[in-house]
């Protein structure tokens, strides 16, 4: 298994490697459950973050590749991931706790629930299409959207952050299934790993 | 392998749903007052239809919401999914009534 | 037969005379050239005769040049990479090739299987349903001896050294053959920007432009099929697959691509996957798959040098093989002639034998023009010759269908046969759209589609290159329209330079076609030589004739009956001709005898391909917790539960299962031991109708419940079964922590979302899992306190202020850790939850702890001793989906007040019997034995002769228990809980019996004590 | 109604029929027209009702009978499963209830003269976990009390049967049950014989003829509305599988089925190189090598609902998957052709055998993906029911009621082996 790095990718750090993979454990990520029809409470929470709230998964806010420090998946209509760096899980829980108020709501530390795995490089796409049945077209899935889909057996939760940068949300309990399975499609165009 | 509309992601390939079974059946209430034929008749009978099903599915691989879905079962097209508590599609209420169920009136020669 | 390359024309075609490559056939040694396929270089050598049929092993030669080939079928490769029944015209040739005839015993020129005449005349059609059953044994007898000469080639005996991988892909449109009408679609398509798949089976794009002598814009036309492919690879969205057959058309426009990319290739310069299966999704499909020619059945039409007019066209023009010198064409339509011209063109003889009339459209006029002769309103009747065609014996056939005049011979080694053609609609078929008959084209064709797909072409009877071009063109137009509406030009990659209409390609006039079915014999076809209607399955018309005399009239019963349509190539040029020949015999038109259901494969299809990447290890996901490694370094043995792979018990040099697992209960009862219970579902409840929730989907109650508290739940599902358990703490006034088995985790939590989203959508409450985020240590045993209290200081562990079924928080070695007093063991035990990214440090922590206690990692066979002997129950081991609440003596959990899931349907008349088997210890009379789980309770006692012998129960856990230094079991058994202290006899398998007697299923420690000692 | 009488198919009149070139032989069956009344029409021409048509006529001595089959006979689940006959199931009732159908497989191609070509050459269940193990001991334990051969394999003991088979699979092999009486028929040849043997007793088999209507008066059957007309009779049994539901709609009632697709496929043809029947019930992989060579194997259900006679893609991948990851040797071999049937899904894996809340009227359905097997059995009680009236000893458990009152015999616990 690859060393635990901190995300996100530095698009400098890409090599010319067709395909660069990369696992991030560390950082913060925080589940929040809560009604999508009131717009007050995006609009805290979206403050909360520094980015929009997301209402649809089309729409997978994060702030640049270059200093990309949050991002918001949208998991479902009233269910979303905030994704932070390392450390600040209790924060940021805090802080989404507050913004909702005494609205019925949920707020659950995941972090280690959860890794994050980036691929980059011009093959990353391709890799996906062997296990996700998602049509990663940039004409169907541009910079900026989410989906939550499967990759071979695991269900991961995938967005795409540039032309050939993706990341997935993959359940802790996976990630070796998921690595194993990319070892395993990539015979062809290789791997490079952090 | 289908492909189904999710009412929220849009449409997407089966292999990220759960079939959930036959839609609508709501669940009796004061279950203690019931026949063991009535109760039999809500956890065990099904209307089976060939033709449009009134079905319930979940977006596992996804958003993790259930809802409904019109499907022909003979086609296996989809006429129409639905969000839980939403206005069914014009389909739906166009669709053959399941057969009632046992103890109600039976008609006579039903026929075709 | 000389190996020489006698047949090779001294130029043409598209192989590469500069590249030999050499290649054995049974034994021998050949020569062929880089462009071949395994058929035209035997073809070149003058290897005619090729095959054995299947089950009267008859000689057989090359019928087709194509996939629909029924005859040529070989052992391709030795060793570990071999396969069977590969069609030879498919074979690419490749250095070092090595073949054999499948089927043959010894060798294809001397097959002892042979049958000829009267043997062959006892086994017809289903001759085996009729005998061998004079006892089952007699069955058995000749069965071995049926299988034994069936079957077709040998499968590889050792795995298979290559993989397969597989992708999703999308495109606005695929285009299914690259033929004429393929490329046309796909060019005018490719050129809008749109996003095209275009694929193609054979080893290049062109279909029969490969083998057509006109023109297409001028070029000669696999000169342009050329061009077309550079053009379409040029464009950035289109993307074209060679070696790449369509197998299916499946539901909602999925169509299955597999794309073959080794086999051509020599041994080492191999991609590192053999095969790659394409699921293809397109918005809009073009089906352009060509059509296959008919051979015309006539006696002994299965002689080797019978061969389709189209395949001798090929051979000629795209291999530069001459099949034969002096060459006879039979046929009933204009198509034939153009094997006629090739053969002459080549240097051949050649003379027509046409059924109709006389020749009607452009090919026939070019065969006049050229001077070959041409025996009108003719038919050949019969092939002679014993393992060559050597004559054919034609005569007149009248308008009437009869046959007329005086049978003469014409002496010839090719007989080029041209029935008509099959339009190839097996994608559209499949696809669930239904085919039309077409009379004037005598096949059927596609009908309106079902699916987003539209056939283009010769398989939408199309019948000439300027009809297939404009087809072609139109329907890539089409396609793109439907696939993308309103956006007229995606991002057009169309330059001033491309064309922007459909190929040019000069008119011809197709003629007409005299269909027949059957060619008639003065014998009458029940008497004739045998006149094969499908090839690979010797089936004969005589056999179509006696299914029908047997009552097989519908035409699925004829092909169960006599299997035709059954074989590899699933009846390509067979099954048309055989529905004629019912419709005649039934005396209906052809659609009311109809097809037989067209199912994938197109073409077989590798296992390894449709398997793809997720074997071994990867079959299914591999589970681990973050301790994972830390128990592999201890050397634990596994069990698989579920998907995760959890410690099963850690043996020490020389220990087995039992020393290990009663090492380590002793551990526990005396010392300290540590489970890994990270796998356990974890599902965190949140909202003020958390309890509401609770209380539905758990028999008791759990309204009453104090924060920080804990208590265990059984699940039932709505028939009242119990299906799942665990302990749920409360955690806060909305706030739960629900833990499940680690098998039923994502089951449970499914039903909880779908009660809670469709029946009771109003409840305040989010459920999220949390299996993965926390690690969990069981830390059981007296010590364990005195272990955690090493590592935990701001937690106050007295009994009084963390009692029994309580939760705190607090720090483990220095990481925030939730601490939960439940125990599966009966002793004393905290379940330490952390973040999972410290499981490991807190695990190692408490274990450098524990040392000085001799603490003892366990795994799931010394938790699953420890259980029983508390007597608690497994969901899945102690109950099979088959049992309440009630029958495992847990019936006061049931809670009264309130309505829970299957809770009514415990009262059901039958279910609310006394006598149900219910959850019971058992102990045997003798101490030292363990009974093995899944023995027999019986009803009565065990009496010789009784069948069948009356069962009360069966033993569902059964443990040596260190502890008490006995064997301990649990078992269910009909009225077992009003049975305490009676003795029962328990089943071994050889046939002799224990006992046993009824006891509480508490072994140890009834009054619970154990969980506060210290 | 017909003469009883057939012709007698043997080695010898196969070598007399030879001599003149095979134009003597008899239908097999006749292609009557629909009388106006029968004593009792069996719906369903697939080999449960041909086979509870046959019984009626041979041991209850009815002879005015009729099947009605939508399509051709033999063309339902009987033409598309994967032919797989044992009786080593759980509980008591269903092992009785497969244990007679058994006795019955072991001389059915002697009592219908017609070689149904049924193979005991044993049925192996694999065990891949401890569950699965205690699983095997306690259904093989249970079926010697209920006097049924049956037997636990050793992994050593497997690969003495199957030398190539990959025990170290993603979950290990860990064992097996055999029953070595078990075996495949040719399925085919099940409905053929009985359609023959039935027309012989003078059943009138009526294809083409599907019923669309069943008129009842005064609580009981009077008539069938069919494609083929109106045809009166005070006695139906309802014998038609995936279409259970569809019938029981007709005559007013619901049934606690769901019908799903369930496939199957074939590889091409190979030499005998697979000697036994083997399940995997824990990777979903069913595979036994026909007598014509091809690998015969069978796919998991699709979870959805469905008549349409065809599943989804992804069950045939996951089955070969299961299949390569027990069979690496079968890795190059390829699939020839795929399809799909429609089962009927009880909630308790087993069938519904009996009387209806219609007079009249008997239903035998929910065999699910399971039963083939069960054919001659399932006739032979089901005629014994319409005959009387009321149901076999044999087939009491299986009674319609047991939705209600609870007595369900769950079959998928422990010996939910698919097929
Ligand atoms: C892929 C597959 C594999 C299987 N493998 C096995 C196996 O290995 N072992 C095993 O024991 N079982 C197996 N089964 C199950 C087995 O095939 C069935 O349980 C069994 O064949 C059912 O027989 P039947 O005669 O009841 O049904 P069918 O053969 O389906 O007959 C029912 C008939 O009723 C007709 N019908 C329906 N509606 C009407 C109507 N309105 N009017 C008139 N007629 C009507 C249908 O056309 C059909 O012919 C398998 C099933 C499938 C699909
Ligand atoms: N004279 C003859 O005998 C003869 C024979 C065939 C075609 N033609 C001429 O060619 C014209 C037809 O052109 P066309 O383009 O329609 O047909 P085509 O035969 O030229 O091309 C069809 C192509 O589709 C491929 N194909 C078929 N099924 C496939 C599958 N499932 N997956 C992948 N590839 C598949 C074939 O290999 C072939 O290359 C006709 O109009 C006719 O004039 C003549
Ligand atoms: C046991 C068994 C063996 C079969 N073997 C073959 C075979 O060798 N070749 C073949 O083409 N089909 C074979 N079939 C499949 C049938 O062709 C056909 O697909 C099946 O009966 C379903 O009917 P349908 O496809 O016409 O709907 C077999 C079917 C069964 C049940
Ligand atoms: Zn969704």
């Amino acid at each position: 298994m690859p060393a635990d790095t901190l995300m996100p990718i530095a698009i400098a750090d890409l090599a010319p490697a067709p395909l660069r993979v990369r696992w991030s454990r560390q950082q913060a990520i925080v589940n929040f459950r809560g009604d999508p029809a009131d717009a007050a409470l995006l609009q805290a929470l979206s403050g909360v973050v520094g980015l929009p709230w997301p209402t649809r998964a089309a729409d997978c806010p994060n702030d640049g590749p270059a200093d990309a420090h949050h991002r918001v998946v949208w998991a479902g209509p009233d269910d979303w991931f905030v994704i932070a760096p390392a450390g600040c899980q209790s924060a940021m829980a805090k802080s989404l706790r507050e913004a909702a108020g005494s609205r019925h709501h949920a707020v659950t530390d995941v972090s280690s629930g959860y890794v994050v795995l980036g691929l980059s490089g011009p093959a990353a796409a391709e890799v996906l299409a062997q296990g996700c049945p998602l049509d990663l077209h940039q004409r169907s899935f541009a910079v900026g959207a989410s989906a939550g889909t499967h990759f071979f057996k695991a269900s991961v939760w995938l967005w795409r952050v540039q032309d050939d940068v993706f990341e997935l949300l993959v359940r802790s309990s996976f990630a070796g299934y998921v690595q194993e399975m990319l070892e395993r499609c990539t015979l062809e165009c290789g791997i490079e790993s952090d | 392998m289908l492909i189904i509309d999710c009412p929220f992601c849009g449409p997407r390939a089966e292999s990220e749903f759960a079939y959930g079974g036959e839609g609508g059946i709501a669940r009796p209430l004061a279950t203690e007052t019931l026949t063991d034929e009535q109760w039999g008749d809500y956890v065990f009978m099904r209307s089976n239809p060939k033709g449009l099903h009134h079905e319930q599915w979940r977006h596992a691989s996804g958003c993790g919401k259930w809802f409904n879905a019109l499907r022909d079962t003979l086609t296996y097209r989809f006429h129409g999914t639905w969000k839980i508590g939403a206005e069914p599609p014009e389909a739906f209420t166009r669709r053959v009534q399941p057969a009632a169920p046992v103890g109600e009136t039976v008609v006579e020669g039903l026929a075709r | 037969m000389s190996a020489s390359t006698s047949r090779r024309l001294p130029q043409g075609g598209r192989i590469d005379r500069s590249r030999h490559l050499q290649f054995q056939f049974n034994g021998r040694a050949y020569t062929g050239y880089e462009g071949d396929t395994l058929a035209s270089a035997l073809l070149a050598a003058g290897q005619t005769l090729v095959a054995r049929s299947w089950k009267y092993h008859r000689p057989r030669g090359l019928l087709a040049a194509g996939v629909e080939e029924p005859n040529a079928l070989v052992q391709l490769f030795e060793g570990e990479r071999t396969v069977p029944n590969v069609r030879m015209t498919e074979a690419s040739l490749v250095e070092g090739l090595v073949a054999r005839s499948i089927h043959a015993s010894p060798s294809i020129d001397f097959d002892l299987g042979t049958m000829n005449g009267w043997f062959s005349r006892l086994i017809p059609a289903g001759f085996y349903y009729k005998t061998f059953m004079a006892s089952q044994a007699a069955w058995h007898f000749f069965e071995r001896r049926i299988r034994a000469v069936s079957g077709l080639g040998h499968s590889p005996t050792v795995p298979d050294p290559d993989r397969y991988d597989k992708r999703f892909a999308h495109a606005d449109l695929l285009v299914v053959g690259a033929g004429l009408a393929g490329l046309s679609a796909a060019l005018a398509a490719g050129r809008t920007g749109a996003r095209v798949i275009l694929c193609d089976e054979q080893s290049e794009a062109g279909g029969w432009l490969l083998s057509s002598d006109e023109t297409v814009d001028g070029l000669p036309a696999p000169q342009w099929a050329d061009h077309a492919v550079e053009a379409l690879r040029a464009m950035p969205e289109v993307r074209v697959l060679t070696r790449t057959t369509a197998f299916g058309y499946q539901d909602n426009d999925l169509v299955t691509l597999v794309e073959k990319r080794a086999d051509h290739l020599p041994v080492g310069h191999q991609p590192a996957y053999r095969e790659r299966l394409w699921r293809v999704r397109a918005r809009q499909v073009v089906l352009a798959t060509g059509a296959h020619e008919r051979p015309l059945v006539f006696a002994r039409n299965d002689l080797p040098g019978v061969m389709l007019a189209s395949a001798v066209s090929t051979y000629i023009r795209r291999y530069a093989v001459l099949p034969g010198c002096n060459a006879v064409v039979f046929t009933n339509q204009d198509a034939g002639y153009d094997a006629a011209l090739a053969l002459k063109a080549a240097g051949a003889q050649v003379i027509v034998v046409d059924a109709r009339p006389a020749p009607s459209g452009s090919l026939g006029a070019r065969a006049n023009a050229a001077g070959i002769e041409v025996l009108a309103s003719q038919v050949v009747t019969e092939a002679q010759g014993s393992r060559r065609v050597s004559a054919a014996v034609v005569q007149t056939l009248g308008a009437d269908g009869r046959l007329a005049g005086i049978a003469r011979t014409l002496p010839c080694d090719l007989l080029a046969v041209s029935g008509g053609v099959s339009a190839v609609i097996h994608l559209h078929s499949q696809a669930g759209s239904k085919a039309v008959w077409n009379e004037e084209l005598a096949t059927f064709l596609p009908g309106p589609p079902a699916q987003s797909e539209r056939s283009a072409g010769a398989c939408a009877g199309a019948r000439t290159l300027r009809e297939a071009a404009h087809a072609g063109w139109t329907a890539g137009l089409a396609a793109v329209a439907a696939a993308r509406p309103g956006a007229s030009q995606v991002g057009s990659s169309a330059s001033a330079s491309e064309q922007n209409q459909p190929p040019e390609v000069a008119p011809a006039d197709p003629g007409d076609i005299r269909p027949l079915w059957l060619v008639p014999h003065p014998q009458g076809p029940s008497r004739a030589p045998k006149q094969f209607v499908d090839f690979q399955n010797d089936v004969s018309a005589s056999d179509l004739l006696l299914a029908v005399r047997e009552g097989f009239e519908n035409i699925e019963h004829v092909k169960r009956y006599t299997a035709m349509g059954f074989g590899t190539d699933q009846g390509k040029t067979g099954n048309i001709n055989g529905m004629g020949i019912l419709a005649q015999v039934l005396g209906k038109a052809i659609p009311q005898v109809g097809t037989t259901t067209f199912r994938p494969n197109y073409t077989p299809v590798t296992f390894g391909a449709l398997a793809g990447l997720e074997l071994g290890d990867a079959f299914e996901p591999m589970r681990t917790t973050q301790i994972h490694a830390w128990h592999v370094a201890q050397g634990a043995r596994f069990e698989d539960v579920g998907q995760w792979k959890r410690p099963w018990y850690y043996p020490r040099p020389g220990e087995d299962l039992h020393a290990a697992v009663n090492r380590e209960v002793l551990a526990v009862r005396h010392g300290v031991g540590t489970l890994d219970a990270s796998t356990l579902g974890k599902i965190d409840v949140q909202g003020p109708d958390a309890a509401t929730l609770l209380n539905w989907v758990y028999c008791n109650d759990w309204s009453k419940l104090e924060v920080g508290k804990a208590r265990y739940g059984l699940m039932l599902d709505e028939n009242g079964m119990v299906f799942d358990d665990g302990v749920t703490v409360r955690l806060g006034e909305h706030q739960f922590l629900m833990h499940t088995t680690t098998a039923g985790a994502a089951r449970v939590l499914a039903w909880l979302e779908r009660w809670l989203q469709t029946e009771w959508p109003h409840l305040k409450v989010y459920l999220t899992t949390v299996t993965d985020h926390w690690a969990t240590t069981a830390l059981a045993g007296p010590k364990s306190r005195a272990v955690l209290e090493k590592l935990c200081a701001d937690v106050d562990f007295s009994d009084s202020s963390f009692p029994f079924m309580s939760a705190r928080e607090g720090t483990v070695a220095g990481v925030r850790a939730r601490i939960f007093r439940i125990s599966f063991s009966g002793e004393r035990c905290y379940e330490i939850n952390v973040p999972s990214a410290d499981g490991l440090r807190v695990w190692e922590a408490i274990h450098r702890a524990g040392t000085e206690f001799g603490i003892t990692p366990y795994g799931t066979e010394t938790m699953h001793v420890l259980r029983g002997e508390k007597g608690f129950i497994i969901v899945g081991q102690d109950t099979d989906g088959s049992v309440t609440p009630v029958d495992l003596g847990m019936g006061a959990m049931v809670a009264k007040t309130k309505d829970c899931l299957g809770k009514r349907s415990l009262t059901r008349s039958d279910t609310a019997r006394s006598d149900r088997k219910q959850l019971v210890g058992l102990l045997t009379d003798d101490p030292d034995f363990v009974l093995p789980e899944g023995a027999q309770v019986l009803a009565g006692e065990w009496a010789q002769g009784t069948d069948p012998v009356p069962m009360a129960g069966h033993v569902t856990s059964s443990y040596w228990s260190p502890t008490l230094g006995r064997s301990i079991a649990m078992a269910l058994i009909k009225g077992g809980l009003s049975r305490m202290g009676e003795r029962v006899h328990v089943a071994m398998k050889d046939g002799h019996s224990r006992t046993a007697v009824m006891a509480s299923p508490v072994f140890y420690d009834p009054k619970a004590e154990r969980q506060n000692a210290s | 109604m017909k003469e009883p009488g057939m012709q007698k198919f043997s080695i010898w009149s196969l070598l007399r029929n030879a001599a003149s070139y095979h134009e003597g032989w008899q239908r097999q069956w006749r292609s009557p027209e629909p009388q106006r009344e029968y004593d009792a029409v069996v719906v369903g021409g697939g080999g449960h009702g041909l086979a509870t048509a046959y019984y009626l006529a041979k041991e209850h001595g009815l002879r005015n009978i009729a099947v009605v089959e939508r399509g051709w006979l033999g063309g339902g689940n009987t033409a598309r499963n994967t032919t797989i006959v044992r009786s080593n199931y759980l509980w008591d009732e269903a092992t009785h209830l497969y244990e007679k159908s058994m006795k019955l497989w072991e001389g059915l191609s002697q009592d219908l003269n017609y070689n149904v070509m049924f193979s005991q050459r044993g049925v192996m269940n694999l065990g891949h976990t401890l569950q699965d193990m205690r699983e095997i001991e306690r259904r093989v334990t249970a079926n010697r009390l209920n006097g049924v051969d049956a037997e636990v394999l050793s992994p050593q003991q497997i690969r003495e049967i199957l030398p190539f088979i990959n025990l170290n699979t993603r979950y290990p092999v860990l064992g097996a049950s055999l029953q070595r009486r078990a075996g495949v028929a040719r399925h085919d040849a099940v409905a053929w014989g009985f359609a023959r043997g039935a027309d012989a007793l003078g059943v009138d088999i009526l294809q083409n003829c599907e019923v669309t209507g069943i008129r009842r008066e005064g609580g009981a059957v009077v008539g069938l509305d069919t494609a083929r007309g109106f045809i009166k009779t005070k006695k139906v049994a309802i014998v038609a599988a995936g279409h259970s539901s569809v019938l029981a709609s007709l005559a007013g009632f619901r049934l606690p089925l769901e019908s799903h697709p369930l496939q199957a496929l074939v590889s091409e043809p190979m030499k005998p190189i697979f000697p036994t029947v083997v399940m995997s019930n824990a990777i979903h992989a069913y595979i036994s090598q026909s007598d014509k060579g091809d690998l015969v194997i069978g796919a998991g259900i699709d979870h959805y609902t469905g008549y349409g006679q065809r599943g989804s893609f992804p069950i045939i991948e996951g089955t070969l998957q299961a299949i390569v990851e027990l069979f690496p040797l079968f890795s190059r071999v390829r699939m020839n052709r795929q399809w799909g049937g429609i089962v009927d899904v009880s909630p308790d894996a087993c069938p519904i055998i009996g009387l209806t809340p219609v007079k009249g009227l008997y239903i035998n359905c929910g065999w699910g993906t399971g039963g083939f097997k069960a054919t001659p059995g399932s006739g032979w009680v089901m005629a014994h029911t319409l005959a009387q009236d009321r149901p076999h000893r044999l087939n009491e458990a299986f009674t319609l009621d047991r939705f209600y009152n609870g007595h369900l015999i769950d079959e998928h616990g422990a010996a939910a082996v698919a097929h």
